[in-house]
């Protein structure tokens, strides 16, 4: 009777470390070094959110991440060698996140181009920099990313403070004259919400008539409209995801809003006309990177999506795509998968066609032209309004 | 013979109900007084306010000349008083010996250093205590497995370790809640030695009990309660003739 | 205090009180063996000090006072006594230490580095929960304590890691006060939701705070050991320290006190057991577990954020106790190993992942209502 | 001022609707069941579902259809949730109480990604929307949706409160959250009160679910997880087990995040909800109508 927890740990322990594999221990060879790859596929790794609070995400990416990977191995591949993607999930979390990290290490991932939570991606930055593993994130984009100035660490999404810009320049040219900021108290939202605030604060044009934090996945946010509406705004901008930016927009118009509707690039999505009904989303503005939708000559990338996958894109499927494709050119200027050689290269790439734009990496590793246009909902479908040029 | 615990005009109700009104009693040192009276008299009721549990409305409660109104029971317990249960309360998931340790909760030296770094002294006190549980133990005549949970004892033998506990406690003042309730004869005449060994180690008691027979064979004075009121206090012999008690509580009863 | 009695109290039967000095003099003094088996293994069950072959030597009357002793109980087998936890700790730690040389991968290592933390926060849960009986939704608060406080207070001054502990320490057990003092008057369901809503409390604040980083938290923690292996190993030996810890003091005076208001709150007070500051004392003990466990979690990971302190959190950690068995560490141990390790051998199920996590706790429980590896009061003599 | 009360009220009264499960629940069986708000999140999904099944529905009769997809989806949800009692609950019923809790996790683990299985991460959005016009009381802007759903609350509220104290059930349901054992020996059938006890916390959880489905129109698979833990909440601040008190409990947490929200803003609100529950608590620690419990020594 007594034997039994005693076997159950031995077990327990033999399971968890056979699970990883053998021949792997300290006195084993180690990870095998780079040694002649040549004809072995190359591996992108890609952490994403497949279950938590920010579950709906991690398809969008990896799907989107798939799609890329088959279009360039259907003409090829890189350097004759196949890309292979694996993913992990970080479930949004710290701990998840850099097991995760360490899994996709572990299995020789050769680019990250994953990363969609700003506290879930920090804690990777460290395990990929020291296996010299270069980092191409598509969808995390706050300023602490990029702070430590990291060699390998290169965000491909708008910034904070460009999307914030290009918010700030709309709603201007709209004549406003007060604006509600919501955010969900995320990194990424709220860091959009006050770059904001300061664009709008500086002297002339429209002012800040409050910023309103919301607690995301919940369904009821009158609490807060009412908040929003007690200042009496001409625009509000909601710089959150979907799920809640479809609802704030119904119930600020169930709630007698009459005024303007912005939403961030989080919040792009069909599901948000879908979830704030055709009468409330009518009308939105959105502060959006170039989409397929909007880019000449990218109309069969969501048909392409579409029949793979069958549902539409969402929000940082493009991104995930661009990741994939710009890893596979970077890969293929610097003739190998060495991690100093692709830092190189991702350092001198000008003019990549990407969904965004051109693009050149400024010395901070972030987008020189954050490419941010403006799009409005029209008779239910996201359209260009204006691309701010 | 000096006075150890003196209770005077104890009054306690709960809302607009008088649980006590007016209990004065008092016990000398080594001595044993039996607190008896009808179901619902208040005699339990007194037991807690002596020992913190409740808090009495108005009265004196004094130990050796010292308050002990509005002293939580942990605080009452260290001044030397223990006390059993009328439902049994053992620890019942513990261990018998457990349960005993925890009279030694108080008098045991040790701190949480000698514990971590299991110093001499922790070693010392540890075996002291166990060595004082079994001591207790085999006082009060337990058969029955010691390292075993407690409540997978016989009802009687689980009463004899709930007094062992309150005697490892080494207390000057035991109370003792219907200590012979659910015990058969055999057992209610090993009860009626313990307490007297008990006594003879310098213990006073008070006891609460509806049998007759133990609390005449075994009191040197008995206090009667009846709805609250005290309508006795003497010697058993004398209760035993008060025609107010006969009235209210021994002419119903067939021990009498 | 006017007394504290501490003689033999006089008028104990004769045979009693010689049995009793016997019993001091042979166990002081103890056979060899006896006193070797104590001497390598300090965490023995209960500091017993009666020790059965010590008897055989003993006259008639301690004999018959043997035999009443034991009663009606089993004697204990030497299976049964090679089978103490003592045995099975070492074991673990055995399997601990080796577990590198047989895979040292990062991935194995972070993974079994985040279990042993794990350990650590289910260690010092399970004083709360498991010896004092209070039941704590958001023991996850004092894990974000620790970690913050060292988080911030090596970022901020770059101090090194070792250096915050100290503060780590102080602040948590404040932390513990100023969440128990009001609190741990409550009846157990009342305290679940206060803990809980401390939990959130904790989380939010950090959350919208400055000085804690805000949503991305805070990042570029320096570590404690230079490679991912040494840390681990340096993890190990503090989570076995600590675990070995909370085992002790489980087994001490304070220890019993926090079973005996398990137990029965009433009882314990009567036999002067100050309820309210033991079920503080293990509150804090939990607090400053936590807080240690949260020092680790921050060099490990190197970013701390909100995220990783949410509700959920204070759930895992709290099955990680229940699922071994409460109150006991082995089970305790086996218990969080089980609950952050499975996730992790889940992994390539995908979608399935967490549904098959779900299933399977239940079906565990269902198999093992008491726990993969139950405490037992019964005692070894 | 008035806005901040009806907002408040009417998320409090989903609150209690779910908070009604969770208490009953408690105070039968002592159990943190932790899986209740993922049968609200099944409640939601199965009235989806259903919806989906029935095809297109013109809006004039968008009320009535939903009305019986609302007494369809709990009567579904109250069978999984005495399903999930008989599987994970049940057979636990002497083990040490929070041996549940596992086993309760578990399950909303199972339910949740379960569902995610199932239905996708996306959220799904209800095909018929509860929209309608808008009106001024006092004011306060309410739509007639909002007036419904409240209705319909108050209605299972009330029945519940009827089932509990009139009828021989709800004599049974009381007499064993006192004391199991006695009425085991009374004769009263523990298992089915029990499971009658789950069919009727769990449907109307299903039935909040529905509700929030055709009012919000967005549900997805985690929907139930923080709802849940309101729900719990409420459930205490009202005193747990007791039934008008839970329903105050739903409604005072309701007016507490509304206000919160008023004061110190979004951000701080859940700090302030939890700080006043906290000091409230502390002053009365057995809920608004938790009846005091004397010590039993």
């Amino acid at each position: 009777m007594r034997a039994t927890p005693l076997t159950s740990i031995a077990s327990l322990a033999a399971v968890a470390l056979l699970a990883t594999g053998c021949g792997q221990g300290l006195l084993g060879g180690g990870d095998g070094g780079d040694t002649a790859k040549t004809n072995e596929p190359i591996v992108l790794g890609m952490l994403i959110p497949q279950s938590g609070s920010e579950a709906a995400i991690g398809p969008y990416m990896s799907n989107a991440a798939q799609l890329a990977v088959d279009e360039i191995n259907a003409k090829g591949g890189v350097l004759g060698r196949k890309l292979q993607l694996k993913t992990a999930d970080d479930a949004c979390d710290a701990q998840s996140a850099a097991a995760g990290a360490n899994k996709l290490v572990t299995e020789g991932v050769d680019v990250s181009v994953g990363g969609y939570c700003s506290g879930a991606t920090l804690p990777t930055l460290p395990i990929f920099g020291k296996a010299n593993i270069p980092m191409i994130i598509p969808a995390a984009n706050s300023q602490e990313l990029v702070d430590q100035k990291l060699k390998h660490v290169f965000l491909i999404n708008g910034t904070g403070t460009q999307q914030a810009a290009a918010a700030e320049k709309w709603m201007t040219k709209q004549g406003a004259k007060s604006v509600a900021l919501m955010h969900d108290n995320t990194s990424y939202s709220k860091d959009i919400a006050l770059r904001t605030q300061t664009l709008l604060d500086a002297p002339g044009g429209a002012d800040t008539a409050l910023i309103e934090a919301v607690t995301p996945k919940e369904s009821d946010y009158s609490a807060n409209i009412t908040n929003v509406l007690a200042k009496k705004p001409d625009f509000v901008y909601w710089t959150g995801y979907f799920q809640e930016g479809g609802l704030i927009a119904r119930q600020l118009r169930q709630a007698g809003y009459k005024g303007s509707i912005m939403v961030g690039d989080g919040s792009v999505s069909p599901k948000l006309v879908e979830i704030a009904g055709p009468e409330a989303a009518e009308g939105v503005y959105a502060t959006m990177t170039q989409t397929p939708d909007t880019l000449e000559g990218a109309e069969g990338w969501i048909e392409a999506y579409k029949k793979k996958f069958g549902a539409e894109p969402g929000p940082y499927s493009n991104q995930a795509y661009d990741a994939v494709r710009l890893a596979a050119e970077a890969v293929g200027k610097a003739g190998g998968t060495d991690g100093a050689k692709v830092i190189a290269a991702l350092e001198a790439i000008d003019g990549f066609q990407m969904f965004s734009g051109p693009l050149k990496f400024t010395p901070e590793h972030t987008l020189s032209n954050g490419g941010f246009q403006i799009l409005v909902v029209k008779d239910g479908k996201i359209i260009l309004q204006d691309s701010l040029k | 013979m000096t006075t150890l615990l003196s209770v005077s005009d104890l009054r306690l109700s709960f809302g607009g109900l008088l649980a006590i009104d007016g209990l004065t009693f008092s016990v000398n040192e080594a001595e044993v007084v039996s607190v008896i009276g009808p179901n619902g008299a208040g005699k339990t009721s007194a037991f807690n306010c002596v020992t913190g549990f409740y808090r009495p409305t108005a009265g004196q409660i004094m130990l050796r000349g010292r308050s002990l109104r509005g002293l939580r029971p942990s605080a009452v317990a260290a001044l030397g008083v223990a006390r059993t249960f009328q439902n049994l309360r053992l620890f019942g998931e513990l261990s018998v010996l457990d349960n005993v340790r925890a009279g030694a909760h108080l008098w045991l030296r040790q701190n949480v250093l000698d514990a971590l770094l299991h110093t001499p002294r922790y070693r010392r006190s540890e075996r002291e205590c166990t060595e004082q549980a079994h001591h207790w133990l085999d006082f009060v005549g337990l058969r029955g497995d010691r390292y075993g949970e407690a409540r997978h004892l016989p009802y009687g033998e689980q009463r004899r370790v709930e007094i062992a506990r309150a005697l490892a406690r080494r207390p000057d003042l035991l109370l003792l809640d219907e200590p012979a309730a659910g015990l058969n004869h055999g057992e209610k005449t090993e009860l009626l030695d313990l307490i007297r060994r008990i006594q003879a180690l310098g213990v006073a008691i008070v006891l609460i009990e509806h049998d007759m027979g133990l609390v005449m064979e075994v009191s040197e004075r008995v206090v009667v309660l009846n709805f609250g009121k005290e309508i006795a206090d003497g010697r058993p012999e004398d209760v035993r003739r008060d025609p107010a008690v006969i009235e209210a509580y021994l002419g119903s009863d067939t021990h009498a | 205090m006017t007394r504290v009695p501490d003689t033999t109290p006089e008028g104990a039967p004769e045979d009693t009180v010689r049995s009793t000095a016997a019993d001091t003099a042979e166990s002081t003094g103890g056979s060899a063996t006896a006193g070797a088996a104590r001497a390598a293994a300090p965490d023995e069950a209960t500091g017993e000090a009666v020790n059965e072959t010590t008897n055989e030597a003993a006259g008639p009357a301690r004999k018959t006072a043997e035999v009443r002793r034991r009663g009606a109980g089993r004697p204990p087998t030497r299976a049964s006594r090679l089978l103490q936890n003592r045995w099975a700790g070492l074991a673990g730690l055995l399997v601990a230490l080796l577990a590198p040389f047989v895979n040292a991968t990062p991935y194995a290592l972070s993974v079994m580095t985040s279990a042993a933390i794990f350990v650590m926060l289910a260690a010092g849960l399970n004083i709360v929960v498991g010896y004092c009986g209070l039941l704590d939704l958001g023991y996850v608060a004092f894990f974000a304590v620790g970690a913050y406080t060292s988080g911030v207070l090596a970022t901020r001054l770059d101090l090194p890691l070792v250096a915050t502990v100290p503060a780590v320490i102080v602040v948590t057990v404040v932390a513990g006060i100023v969440i128990g003092a009001p609190t741990l008057r409550l009846r157990s369901d009342y305290l679940a939701i206060v803990t809980l809503g401390f939990g959130e409390i904790i989380r939010i604040t950090a959350n919208n705070l400055d000085v804690t980083g805000g949503p991305s938290g805070i990042y570029g923690i320096p570590g404690l050991a230079g490679s991912p292996v040494a840390f681990y190993y340096l993890t190990v030996v503090v989570v076995a320290l600590a675990v070995l810890g909370a085992a002790r003091l489980g087994r001490s005076r304070i220890g019993r006190a926090w079973r005996f208001v398990r137990e029965d709150e009433d009882a314990a007070e009567a036999m002067g057991v100050h309820t309210y500051r033991v079920k503080l004392a293990a509150y804090i003990a939990g607090a400053v577990w936590g807080g240690l466990a949260g020092v680790l979690f921050a060099a490990h990971l190197s970013a701390i954020s909100p995220g990783s302190f949410t509700f959920l959190q204070s759930a895992l950690v709290l099955m990680a106790v229940v699922l071994g068995g409460m109150g006991s560490i082995p089970g305790v141990v086996i218990g969080a190993i089980v609950i952050s390790i499975l996730p992790e051998i889940l992994r390539d199920l995908a979608d399935y992942r967490f549904f098959l996590f779900g299933v399977l706790l239940i079906a565990v429980m269902l198999l093992r209502p008491q726990g993969l590896w139950p405490a037992r009061s019964k005692e070894v003599p | 001022m008035t806005q901040l009360i009806w907002n408040g009220l009417f998320v409090g009264s989903f609150y209690a609707l779910v908070a009604l499960g969770y208490s009953m629940v408690y105070g039968i069986i002592k159990l943190l069941n932790f899986a209740h708000g993922d049968l609200y999140m099944l409640g939601a999904f199965a009235g989806f579902a259903i919806l989906g099944a029935v095809g297109g529905v013109s809006s004039s009769m968008a009320l009535p259809v939903l009305l019986a997809v609302l007494v369809v989806t709990m009567a579904v949800t109250g069978l999984a949730g005495v399903a999930l009692e008989r599987i994970a609950y049940r057979p636990l019923r002497r083990a040490p109480r929070l041996s549940l809790l596992i086993t309760a996790v578990g399950a909303s683990f199972a339910l949740e990604y379960g569902m995610r299985a199932a239905a996708g991460a996306d959220p799904r959005v209800y095909p018929l929307r509860l929209g309608g016009s808008s009106l001024e009381v006092a004011g306060a802007r309410l739509t007639v949706a909002q007036l419904v759903l409240v209705g319909v609350a108050v209605v299972l509220m009330i029945g519940l409160n009827l089932l509990v104290t009139r009828t021989r059930e709800g004599r049974a349901m009381r007499a064993i959250a006192l004391d199991p054992t006695t009425s085991s020996l009374m004769g009263i059938d523990v298992n089915a009160v029990i499971s009658r006890t789950f069919f009727i916390g769990s449907a109307l959880a299903g039935a909040a679910g529905v509700m929030a489905g055709a009012y919000y129109g967005k549900i997805d698979f985690l929907m139930g997880f923080l709802i849940g833990l309101k729900a719990f909440t409420a459930a205490v601040i009202g005193g747990i087990g007791n039934i008008p008190g839970t329903m105050l409990g739903g409604l005072v947490l309701g007016l507490l995040e509304s206000f919160g929200t008023f004061w110190l803003g979004g951000e701080w609100r859940d700090v302030f909800a939890f700080g006043v529950l906290i000091l409230f608590l502390t002053v009365r620690p057995t809920g608004l109508l938790g009846e005091r419990v004397t010590e039993r020594v």
